[in-house]
């Protein structure tokens, strides 16, 4: 608590503006699903073997999370609060079915490369944890947008997480393969035997890859503390010679009215 | 009649060769949450075990005899998590009822239960591509209930093994980002590794 | 309680309102579906000839072993590219589903690995050995090297490369009967003896089924193995190697050369010096000229009606008539009646058999035991056939009802 | 008939779950205390027991 006070003011000097900014971006980094709360550990792990499918799970995960946040917000009056948990598992249940159907027709090789997560999708805690804390008391806009920047930030970690994997394993790139993009291209196409580390698209590659990721993003978060911390003692440092100097000056002004 | 070898071949396929952690990556949640204590890691397996067989059973007869016969296959999604919901409900209630001992060791993984990917995964994987889509509906649901019991014996080794590291790992002297979930997921990495040896055993 | 009514009508409401939503997208995608799911079928078929047309395929049902459709593909102006064939094969996951195509040469052009329910990792393994194993080989050249660690599901993919295999190369037994009967389409496995130095008693039938010939499997050792053929009439039709034939034994077909088309009991009484003398690995023949001696009945096998239905079991009789031997088959269902019985191989003279043996047999139809029949009241005309018949009859029926005690 | 068959079972197996799900709520937990410790690293929004204890906080 007290270092939150403290850093507010020599980090953030002008006041927040764009609440709905920040409230869309949170899930990007701070917040993000996957590397700061480990919610939907599954599909990260299962579906990230390729850039492409983790950024069609992504997509998905969108759809579903979006939707389901406004139509939770939508009825949060409606529904009675005994039965809160019942009726979100029917809303986001239906929208997985619906997004598993569209899925099928539209996008059937991602939807053969998905398989089982598709339905699983139901059970990511991501989605009944926005629902829970946040859609259910916030207004219709706030919600969607929550959902979305939500969903994005769990997409990008899943991409990134794909990108990581995909690269290693095989030294390309692969577009257009699994979503019906009209072209079919493959980017970087590496041949260094660093990138042909088969394991790393394996199932054993998910956990190493995601625990790397994991550290790295501890990492960062602990030299920014460590920055702020610095920066924060600076300050204070600076605070107190300027007090200080203040006092001496209001001294040296008083001895100087009084003589 | 389904052979013996059948059963065996389930068992070991489902329980080692796909074992639903870390080579399907279902229960992944469970896995690195409840994992800290060897204590609390079995007794969610335990749960995880009950609920997984019955809830086989029951998605099993609900998709063969009911979804089915009138051609609403599509809705099973919406039907498959309404009822293992409800399972888990009524199981907690009866726990709740019936034994208060039970209640303290397991009521406080039954909740958590209902949004592990495995019983899902496992039920939905007996309907559509598992060893029991290819027997006809009673050898089906044998194969089924087998298949669930094995899953659910992976998933309980993988617990005990992993909490069993990690109580470890909690007084290894690790780099400081990688504390903690970091270092547990490349262990289950290196788990993963070495269970892709079993692959050929069957 | 109020609230509770309004609380379970707010969830009915709520869960209508899903279940509609979820028929609408359903009947808006359903078409698109299925259309998917024929082309993903379909483009497994494309990968193995590109140049296919697929609205010109021709598929045929196939019921054997693993093999379920066989398929002829076209291009677009109508040539004739290859046939191919779709396998199920089980594996330690689950089935797998494997095509195999062949160009007309008989040359696999790909094998492809087109539904699996193994793990993907393992497969992998499989998919990277198929194109170097299989594609651009002919039948003969394949060697079954599995891939270590994915044993089950490279075998799952052998086993049917295998039986396309003997479909296109032809079954080797098939084509040895082939090269004695021209019209010989399918046979099977009548008998296994045990106590003579052949094995198998296999009955040879045209297209029509109708029997062609009998042929006797003499195996000397595991790499050789000959057929000793006769007509339906016990005319001896020759030696048949279907493998790496020993130079001695190919000596004996040659000397029996000269006997094809004589009578089995003939040979027998011309060439004993022979025999003694040096073709001892032609015993066989002396045995199977006295194999008429024994009266007995063969092994049932189950029988299926048209709809696939098993409403009881066949018994194959042997039993010597007025001239030789006949063999009759009879049909008895699970209550131990007899339902029908057809004499499918006769020595006696058909002027006889036809109107006074065979025209009766319906009198036994529906019986469970003949121990009230005399073939001289059945039978009068042909009494010797007559006997015959019955006692195959009853010993059919006295094996039904053996194994029926156990 | 098949949508409604479909959406009639959804509305069934809807309700049994609310139900069960009335039901469980109705029964009282015999817990006296329950180690919250063994739930700190569970990330899982839809615990109930969790939720529980957010409340009471």
């Amino acid at each position: 608590m007290a270092e939150k006070k403290v850093a507010k003011n020599p980090m953030k000097p002008k006041k927040k503006k764009d609440t709905q900014w920040t409230n869309l971006t949170k899930g990007f980094i701070r917040e993000n699903p996957i590397f700061v709360f480990l919610l939907g550990m599954c599909p990260a792990l299962a579906v990230t073997t390729t850039m492409e499918t983790g950024l069609g799970m992504g997509l998905l995960v969108i759809f579903v999370l979006t939707s389901s946040n406004i139509v939770v917000s939508l009825l949060k009056d409606l529904i009675p609060k005994e039965v809160q948990i019942p009726a979100y598992i029917v809303i986001i249940a239906t929208f997985v079915t619906i997004v598993g159907l569209l899925t099928e027709a539209y996008a059937y090789e991602l939807h053969q490369s998905l398989g089982v997560f598709i339905p699983l999708i139901v059970v990511n805690c991501l989605i009944m944890g926005r629902a829970t804390s946040y859609a259910s008391k916030n207004d219709v806009k706030s919600s969607a947008i929550d959902g979305f920047g939500m969903a994005l930030g769990f997409t990008g970690a899943l991409m990134l997480i794909g990108v990581t994997r995909e690269i290693f394993s095989s030294g390309a790139i692969a577009l257009g393969v699994y979503l019906p993009f009209p072209f079919e291209i493959s980017i970087i196409n590496t041949e260094m035997y660093v990138f042909n580390m088969d394991t790393l698209g394996g199932p054993a590659g998910g956990f190493i890859v995601i625990g790397v990721l994991l550290a790295i993003f501890t990492a960062r978060g602990n030299a920014l503390k460590r920055k702020r911390e610095v920066e924060r003692q600076a300050w204070i440092e600076q605070k107190k010679k300027e007090a200080a100097e203040r006092k001496r000056k209001k001294d040296m002004e008083s001895a100087g009215d009084a003589a | 009649m389904i052979s013996p070898t059948v059963f065996f071949v389930a068992i070991v396929s489902s329980m080692l060769i796909n074992n639903v952690v870390l080579m399907r990556f279902l229960g992944v949640c469970p896995f690195l949450g409840v994992s800290k204590k060897t204590e609390s890691a079995l007794g969610m397996s335990l749960a995880v075990m009950f609920v997984m067989v019955i809830s086989s059973i029951l998605t099993y007869l609900v998709y063969h005899l009911v979804l089915e016969p009138f051609g609403i296959e599509y809705i099973f999604i919406i039907a498959f998590i309404l009822i293992i919901a409800s399972l888990v409900q009524l199981v907690e209630m009866a726990i709740k009822k019936f034994s208060k001992k039970l209640y303290k060791g397991l009521g406080i993984y039954l909740p958590l239960i209902v949004t592990n990917c495995a019983i899902l995964g496992v039920a939905e994987s007996n309907i559509r591509d598992g060893l029991a889509s290819e027997y006809g509906f009673g050898g089906g649901l044998q194969v089924a209930i087998v298949t669930a019991f094995g899953a659910a014996l992976g998933f309980a080794l993988i617990m005990f093994a992993f909490s069993s590291i990690r109580e470890r790992l909690d007084h290894a002297n690790v780099p400081e980002s990688w504390k903690g979930v970091p270092v547990s997921l490349v262990t289950a990495g290196i788990m993963a590794l070495a269970f892709l040896g079993l692959g050929g055993i069957v | 309680m109020l609230d509770k009514l309004k609380i379970a009508l707010t969830l009915l409401v709520v869960g209508a309102i899903a279940g509609a939503a979820i028929v609408g997208v359903y009947t808006l995608t359903e078409e698109r579906i299925a259309a998917n799911r024929e082309e993903a079928q379909n483009a497994d078929l494309m990968a193995i000839f590109p140049d296919m047309d697929i609205s010109k395929l021709e598929r045929e049902e196939m019921d054997l072993n693993y093999l379920v459709e066989r398929m002829t593909a076209y291009d677009s102006d109508g040539n004739e590219l290859g046939t191919i064939f779709r396998g199920i094969s089980s594996s330690y996951g689950g089935d797998n589903t494997v095509l195999v195509g062949v160009d007309r040469d008989g040359k696999i052009v790909k094998v492809i690995i087109s539904q699996t329910s193994d793990t993907t990792n393992i497969v992998r393994d499989v998919i990277d050995l198929l194109d170097t194993q299989f594609a651009g080989k002919n039948f003969d050249e394949l060697s079954h090297d599995a891939p270590s660690g994915a044993t089950q599901s490279y075998n799952s993919v052998w086993r049917v490369v295998e039986e396309v295999s003997l479909q296109i190369e032809g079954d080797p037994t098939q084509e040895a009967f082939r090269s004695v009967f021209e019209d010989a389409d399918s046979y099977s496995v009548v008998f296994t003896f045990e106590d003579k130095a052949f094995t198998d008693e296999y009955v040879i039938r045209d297209a029509d089924d109708a029997v062609l010939g009998y042929a006797y499997l003499i195996e000397y050792d595991e790499d050789n193995e000959v057929f000793l053929i006769v007509d339906k009439d016990d005319v001896f039709k020759g030696f048949v190697g279907i493998d790496n034939v020993d130079s001695d034994v190919e000596d004996a077909i040659v000397y029996y050369d000269d006997q094809i088309d004589s009578d089995l009991v003939d040979i027998m009484a011309d060439s004993g010096d022979v025999l003694e003398d040096a073709i001892n690995d032609l015993q066989p023949i002396v045995e199977a000229t006295t194999r008429i001696d024994k009266e007995h009945v063969v092994r049932y096998q189950n029988y299926y009606d048209d709809e696939d239905d098993h409403v009881g079991y066949l018994y194959t009789g042997y039993s010597s008539g007025f001239n030789g031997m006949n063999v009759i088959e009879i049909l008895i269902n699970f209550d131990g009646e007899i339902v029908s019985i057809e004499v499918v191989r006769t020595s006696d003279t058909p002027e006889y058999i036809q109107p006074d043996v065979i025209d009766q047999l319906d009198n036994l139809y529906g019986e469970t035991s003949v121990d009230g029949f005399e073939a001289d009241d059945v039978f009068a005309g042909a009494t010797s056939s007559g006997r015959s018949v019955l006692n195959a009859v009853g010993a059919a029926l006295e094996a039904f009802n053996e194994r029926d005690g156990e | 008939m098949e949508p409604f068959i479909a959406i009639i079972t959804v509305a069934v197996i809807i309700t049994i779950y609310l139900g069960t799900y009335m039901l469980n709520k109705k029964v009282p937990a015999p817990y006296e205390k329950i180690d919250t410790e063994t739930c700190s690293a569970c990330t899982n929004y839809a615990c109930g027991v969790k939720q529980q204890f957010s409340e009471e906080r």
